[in-house]
């Protein structure tokens, strides 16, 4: 049943979640990100977009395996490291990235089920907040299968009622985690729900940018593998990771051993973020790398965000944020790649 | 002042005499005010040339690009790239003819005069309009900008939402050009050191703490190093894997890569990559400022590059990035250098 | 009652100069505190950046470069280099935070077995109230 | 491969077993990674401890050893003479210096002992990563160059061809000599130096291991010891010694004339000459400097009509000559401190203040004034002199702070002279101090003194000038502390030695140091006073210092023999333990080029390449180096990472 939470009451209500680690967006240095909120007071809704998605903290940059140890007999010693501590729950999550996260549910989700990412997922709770107006400039949700109040991932969404929150819990986890609010949730009255609806149908309108029909775009891009297309495209390209890290369905990871003491050899297994833009993410120990160049690593990331993802989960691999617009440093444009893909002629 | 027609006139004439292969500039982006960097390789394309409070870019990165195209090219057109470049982008050409990196016949070099303003910081700008979107921006008559926002006209003094490399810039004309666009004005920089001796007056616990929670931020995407133009190795200390391998690459030598420090973000590793990279930086950086303005979450980068800049130049009597013909900074030394540090 | 701190220490000592410096007060058998574990390099020219960072990296506690006198150099002029880089480093590490008295460079000539000892010693003497360098020291499980 | 290694720890008898627990030391050792056999014995150095390593990498396979046991600098050699026995490379042997950098300085037994254990664990860890490597050998060309021909270089050059070896003298005058041939005695034997030096000229001349090149100047230097290439610029003398019969018309009808250097401008010769009668090799050079003189365009042609035997030739043209040589010499001497320097004593403002050189030639009895010492000025005898020592020397402030070293002796000799040619006269002398160690030195001042009554006054010439035909010497006596003045007849200069003209260019084409007043840097100021900073490249004579005649020659004996040593050799070891590049990093930012002291590293299409045999390993270039594409073997970044995780317990 819909509820109504007085913006007044809402630090109460994360003084109530004592049983889990809250994630709240946050001003550090004019760049806003989720954090742990330390003071509920501080914590404000009122935000545009943050930098890094809330990805990061289902799929932490940095995550452990397994201990391992040299034994005194032969062998290793191995201790799996899952991901222990409370629960997190994540407010202010903005619809786009809610829908990101159940992208990245698919791939971790496959025929090979990553614990590691499970363990986490099922204990965050979502709690996601409608876009009354585009956060970024570069959003573009409604032309990948997305909508400013889109409830896709999330396990509750509120939308801003000016005075009030009207809040929709959508799943277990978001009863539970209304619950604990007890009694400062109110029942919403008929008027409420207008009142959001209309701001969901106004919020539709706001959007800046739109990527219009690009439903054959992946059949498109199949045809456009060798194309020289790629070369210019990516002229302005400098590898670096800002596009691929700060996107809220890029999940590729790297795994390392990090050595402590050589003798006895022990150290942790540990997972981190990679990147296909990055040279060394295809290179061989040969020397041989497929993707040698930025054109091919343009390719692939476009290809996999509007290719092989569709033919493989039918869905693109993009919930239309616009973070990797905003932050690149050279202002390569999603948007306009792949509208020039789309208007391609061979 | 510098008008986008003296650059396009000039890029056209180039082109068209077929005298450079192709000419990186600015062109108007996506959103229509800021600028991006673009490649014109025909002279029908030359209006696409902008020259405004945007065009932050250090183009230079580029040639060091085009070097890397060219090795892999089986017979290269040897031609120059025209670039257009500010004053500091102009001493980053200095340092890569100073390090052999190219050849002064490799570049064709538009320079344009920041004058007496330079380019903006977006962040600053950002705060200025409180919300409010900008749709265009440019030079004003005196010392400001003019913004075009979704509400109104903004005229803002040019010392308010300038790029704090601008306000300590030593070289606001391009050292070393083809072609010169824009006055030679002077310009005097009280404090050309002044945002980093905010932070050396600062206690070492302060200080500590200070980067501490700067570098904590990183997230490694590596946008420092990659839009850096001093930063052209094929294979960086930061990398895991041994990278600049070819066939004739045998065993041992694939062995000698070192893993100084692991991909893990974390405080010690994030400390270790950027110290890395200051040393490697100092007596080459030419505080374009680029790796602060790119990096995601706003960690102050330049005043690890400006602190050894200022150590090369009041230790050492180093200036950076004037004079092709001078050994690197750590190259050489004077008898003089002080030692009262050693005992 | 606790275990007083003892620093860990690294020391690049060149072979001409202050590794032969040390072997003379080896050989003199002056005392000195056991906290500084020598690395015998050729020149303290040779010595880069990266092993300091990577030795507070890995725990210590100090680092200490040791060369020829200017002048003496057996490379000619390999301290000289040293010189300018080093201080360039220690400014670096300075303007992070960490304590001046972390990173030292010594002028030790082979002659100087009693100078090397005053060096150790004082070095070690400057780190105890330091208490461990935590600050560019990379975590562990362990 | 799973690594092999082997540990050894010595217990030095109680040196070192007496602080540190060497057993534990071995047993902690033994869990290392790679370590496949690890011991103490008390004695490793000893030859049951050597036979137990070599039997123990026999019997263990071991592919490396470390000894943990005194300095490297006492037994590395021995135990890598051990393991090579054994058939390991040497190089897969290290040593941890657990003796003069632990157990003798250290007491509480337990610290000792985890040092040990660090230094030795990080001796593993860069054995184990070592490269074997052989000596680096390269052919020695067995022939010397010799560059200046006055009496250093002669005497090289002699000793090197009568060692047996090939000797090319280069001389950038018409003769060999050099200032020697200039005296007219030498101290304090007063033997004619003139009888002494010739003798040895024409030995010189004559000795088939010599090739002589006289006017001719080394315009490159290229390669390293024991394979230098060198370009010789063979200047013309147009005239063919081998035709010329020395009958001197030639002389008589050149109209043009120029001061004789010989004579220091003493008198003139002609643009076609013979430096002096004794000159080596025997011939006339015409000096086309001077000839045709500059306001005519072509040579007159007079002396080749008048020349019988058709000696003379205007076509001759430069040549540059060509070799190869394992060693060289550098013996280009030294020039008078420059007149204009010295105009507060009228040195070349007043005809009779002469230095020091051309009072010698007054005193030769093949001199201007065949042997009558005459005043330039009027050709009358002069009956006061006053010679001034230390003109130009010991002043740090206007002048050389440096000490010449020989005026002293030589003004001593003038004085002596001057009374044997002029009975009645009287010399002064101005001296600071009276510097006469040497052989019989102290002696000859005290004869100058005693027999001779020449006036010693100690202190400094304070004004020099003209008056009535005489000249005025105003000065004080220290010792009196009276002023003192003068009317002399001639003065003498004891001018400064400097390097001579030229010297600092030769030096910077040899890539040779010099000190800070220009003389050629030797590579240590004690123990390798003849060798130069460059491999194979020697010092000898005045080059290098001021000296007198004994010293120059001993120098040049020195250096000979320093030259023989590398001559005498099949090829020549080198150590391995060299820079290596790694192509795939290495952009040619040169960086490294511009700090190698030994200029071993160049430019090779885009990237750099180390010449081994320049290299001494000391990886200044791979601290420089931003990519670490340079990297000394068996001490590579790499190697010493390990060993920094070792010490640090990693």
């Amino acid at each position: 049943m819909d509820k109504i939470l007085a913006k007044k009451d809402f630090p109460r209500w994360l003084e109530a979640l004592g049983a889990y680690d809250v994630y709240a967006p946050q001003l550090i240095d004019d760049v806003w990100n989720y954090e742990l909120a330390a003071d509920p007071k501080a914590v404000s809704l009122d935000y545009p977009q943050t930098a890094i998605p809330a990805k990061k903290i289902v799929f932490p940059q940095r995550e452990f395996f397994f201990e391992f140890r040299e034994a005194d007999t032969d062998g290793y010693e191995l201790k799996e490291l899952l991901p222990e501590g409370k629960p997190a729950v994540i407010f202010g999550v903005r619809p786009c990235e809610g829908k990101a996260v159940t992208l990245t549910d698919l791939v971790f989700g496959g025929e090979i089920r990553d614990d590691y990412y499970w363990k986490r997922r099922n204990a965050a709770v979502l709690v996601g907040l409608a876009c009354a107006s585009p956060p970024s400039t570069n959003c573009f949700c409604l032309s990948v299968n997305g909508s400013p109040h889109s409830k896709e991932g999330l396990d509750v969404l509120m939308t801003d009622l000016g005075d009030q929150y009207f809040v929709e819990t959508l799943t277990d986890k978001g009863k539970k985690l209304v619950s604990e609010g007890g009694a400062i949730f109110h029942e919403a009255k008929p008027a409420d729900k207008k009142a959001a609806e209309k701001i969901h149908a106004d919020s539709e309108k706001k959007l800046a940018r739109e990527l219009k029909n690009i439903k054959d775009v992946p059949a498109k891009l199949r045809g456009m593998f060798a194309s020289p297309f790629w070369d210019d495209e990516s002229m302005s390209c400098i590898r670096c990771g800002i596009c691929t890290y700060l996107c809220p369905t890029c999940h590729c990871f790297d795994i390392n051993d990090e050595v402590e003491s050589q003798t006895p050899l022990a150290g942790r297994r540990v997972r981190t973020w990679d990147t296909c833009q990055f040279p060394d993410f295809t290179m061989h120990s040969s020397g041989h790398n497929p993707r040698p160049d930025k054109a091919a690593r343009l390719r692939q990331r476009i290809n996999h965000k509007f290719q092989y993802f569709v033919e493989v989960w039918q869905n693109y691999q993009c919930t239309g944020c616009g973070r990797c617009i905003t932050l690149c440093p050279v202002g390569i444009d999603i948007i306009k790649v792949v509208e020039k893909v789309r208007d391609h002629v061979s | 002042m510098v008008k986008h027609e003296d650059v396009r006139a000039e890029a056209k004439k180039l082109l068209e005499s077929g005298k450079v292969k192709y000419i990186i500039a600015y062109e108007l982006g996506a959103d229509g005010w800021k600028a991006n960097p673009v490649f014109i390789k025909k002279p029908e394309d030359v209006d696409k040339i902008i020259w405004g409070p945007t065009c932050y870019h250090n183009l230079v990165r580029f040639v060091v690009d085009e070097k890397r195209r060219k090795a892999q090219q089986k017979n290269p057109d040897t031609r120059p790239v025209g670039v257009v470049v500010k004053g500091c982008d102009s001493r980053a050409i200095v340092i890569l003819l100073q390090e052999k990196f190219i050849d002064r016949k490799d570049v064709h070099i538009i320079g344009v005069s920041c004058e007496t303003t330079g380019v903006i910081d977006e962040r600053k700008l950002a705060k200025k309009l409180k919300g409010r979107i900008a749709k265009a921006i440019e030079f004003g008559s005196d010392e400001n900008f003019l913004i075009t926002t979704d509400s109104g006209t903004v005229n803002l003094p040019a010392s308010e939402i300038m790029a704090d490399r601008c306000l300590e810039c030593i070289a606001h004309v391009p050292v070393i050009t083809d072609v010169l666009f824009g006055e030679k004005t002077k310009r005097t920089v009280p404090q050309p050191f002044g945002s980093v001796e905010k932070i050396e007056n600062l206690s070492s616990e302060d200080r500590w703490k200070f980067w501490n929670e700067q570098l904590e931020k990183c997230v490694r995407c590596y946008a420092c190093r990659s839009v850096c133009p001093m930063c052209y190795c094929d294979e960086c200390v930061a990398d895991t894997i041994t990278f600049a391998v070819s066939p004739d690459t045998t065993a041992e030598e694939k062995a000698q890569k070192i893993k100084w420090l692991d991909k893990s973000p974390v405080i010690s590793e994030n400390i270790f990559y950027h110290m890395v990279r200051a040393i490697h930086l100092a007596g080459r950086c030419i505080d374009c400022g680029e790796c602060e303005r790119a990096c995601p979450v706003n960690i102050p980068l330049r005043m690890l590059n400006k602190k050894l800049e200022k150590e090369a130049k009041l230790l050492f009597g180093y200036d950076v990035g004037f004079d092709p013909e001078k050994p690197a900074l750590i190259s050489c030394f004077r008898d003089e250098d002080p030692e009262d540090f050693i005992r | 009652m606790t275990e007083e701190f003892e620093p860990k220490i690294v020391a690049f000592l060149c072979k001409w100069c202050s590794s032969a410096g040390s072997d003379l007060a080896g050989v003199s058998r002056m005392e000195y505190p056991a906290n500084v574990i020598p690395i015998q390099v050729m020149c303290s020219g040779s010595v880069s950046p990266l092993y300091i960072f990577e030795a507070f990296n890995r725990g210590a506690d100090g680092v200490l470069v040791s060369g020829c006198h200017p002048g003496d150099c057996h490379y000619i002029k390999g301290n000289m280099y040293a010189r300018r880089k080093l201080l360039l480093v220690k400014k670096l590490l300075e303007h992070l935070g960490l304590e001046p008295q972390r990173f030292r460079m010594s002028w030790v000539s082979a002659a100087e077995g009693q100078k090397y000892t005053q060096v150790i010693k004082e070095l070690v003497k400057e780190l105890k109230p330091l208490g461990p360098q935590t600050k560019l020291r990379r975590e562990s499980n362990g | 491969m799973k690594k092999r290694t082997g540990i050894f720890v010595c217990h030095c008898g109680i040196n070192i077993a007496g602080t540190v627990d060497v057993k534990s030391v071995a047993a902690e050792m033994a869990k290392e990674p790679g370590v496949a056999h690890s011991v103490d014995y008390v004695y490793m150095c000893s030859d049951p401890g050597q036979n137990m390593i070599e039997q123990a990498i026999k019997d263990k396979k071991l592919d490396s050893v470390v000894v943990a046991c005194c300095s490297p600098n006492l037994h590395e050699t021995t135990f890598r003479n051990a393991a090579k026995r054994a058939g390991l490379n040497s190089f897969k042997c290290e040593i941890a210096n657990i003796r003069e950098q632990c157990s003798w300085v250290h007491k509480d037994k337990g610290k000792a002992t985890h040092k040990a254990a660090r230094l030795t664990k990080s001796a593993v860890k860069r054995v184990q990563k070592n490269e074997s490597l052989e000596p680096i050998s390269v052919p020695v060309t067995r022939k010397a160059l010799v560059i200046g021909g006055g009496i250093s270089g002669i005497q090289s050059a002699l000793d090197l061809a009568s060692a047996g070896y090939k000797v090319i003298l280069v001389e950038r005058s018409p003769s060999i000599g050099g200032h020697m041939s200039q005296l007219s005695e030498t101290f304090p034997t007063l033997d004619c130096s003139q009888c002494i030096l010739t003798p040895k000229m024409v030995e010189v001349s004559r000795h088939p291991n010599i090739k002589l090149m006289t006017y001719s100047e080394v315009q490159e230097v290229t390669g390293y010891v024991g394979n230098f290439k060198v370009k010789i610029l063979k200047k013309p003398t147009y005239v063919d010694p081998a035709k010329c019969n020395l009958c001197d018309e030639c002389t008589k009808v050149c109209p043009i004339v120029v001061p004789n250097e010989f004579d220091v401008g003493l008198t003139g010769r002609r643009a076609i000459y013979i430096p002096f009668p004794q000159a080596i090799p025997a011939s006339y050079t015409l000096d086309d400097k001077n000839c045709p003189d500059p306001f005519t365009t072509i040579a007159c042609g007079k002396c080749a009509d008048v020349c019988k035997v058709k000696a003379i030739n205007y076509d001759m043209k430069p040549e540059i000559i060509e070799e190869e040589v394992g060693a060289i010499i550098v013996a280009t001497g030294f020039d008078l401190y420059d007149k204009e320097n010295m105009a507060e004593y009228g040195y070349g403002k007043y005809a009779d203040v002469l230095d020091g050189l051309q009072f010698e030639r007054l005193c030769s009895a093949s001199g201007p004034t065949q042997g009558k010492i005459l005043r330039p000025s009027d050709h009358k005898e002069p009956k006061e002199v006053v010679f001034i020592q230390c003109s130009g020397s010991r002043d740090p402030e206007l002048h050389c702070a440096y000490c010449s070293k020989i005026c002293c002796m030589y003004t001593a000799k003038h004085a002596m002279l001057y009374k044997h040619h002029v009975h009645d006269g009287q010399a002064y002398i101005f001296y600071i101090d009276v510097r006469s160690g040497g052989k019989g030195y102290e002696e000859f001042v005290q004869r100058a003194v005693e027999e001779d009554g020449v006036i010693y006054l100690r202190g400094k010439v304070s004004k020099i000038f003209e008056e009535n035909g005489k000249i005025k010497v105003w000065g004080v006596d220290t010792l009196s502390g009276k002023p003192i003045e003068i009317d002399a007849d001639m003065v003498v200069l004891a001018q400064a030695m400097r390097p001579s003209n030229g010297a600092q260019e030769l030096a910077k084409k040899l890539k040779l140091g010099t000190d800070k007043d220009g003389f050629l840097a030797e590579a240590h100021p004690k123990l390798r006073p003849v060798e130069s900073v460059t491999a194979g490249m020697f010092l000898a004579g005045a080059a290098q210092a001021p000296k007198d005649i004994p010293e120059a020659v001993a120098q040049a004996s020195g250096a000979a023999s320093k030259a023989i040593g590398i001559l005498s050799q099949e090829r020549l070891y080198h150590s391995p333990t060299v820079a290596k590049v790694l192509k795939n990093l290495c952009t040619g930012c040169g960086m490294c080029v511009a700090v190698c002291p030994y200029d071993a590293i160049s430019f090779k299409d885009g990237k750099v390449e180390v010449n081994e045999v320049l290299c001494e390993g000391c990886g200044t270039c791979s601290a420089t180096c931003l990519r670490a594409a340079i990297q000394v073997k068996n001490l590579t970044q790499n190697q010493v990472q390990e060993m920094i995780l070792a010490c640090l317990g990693g």
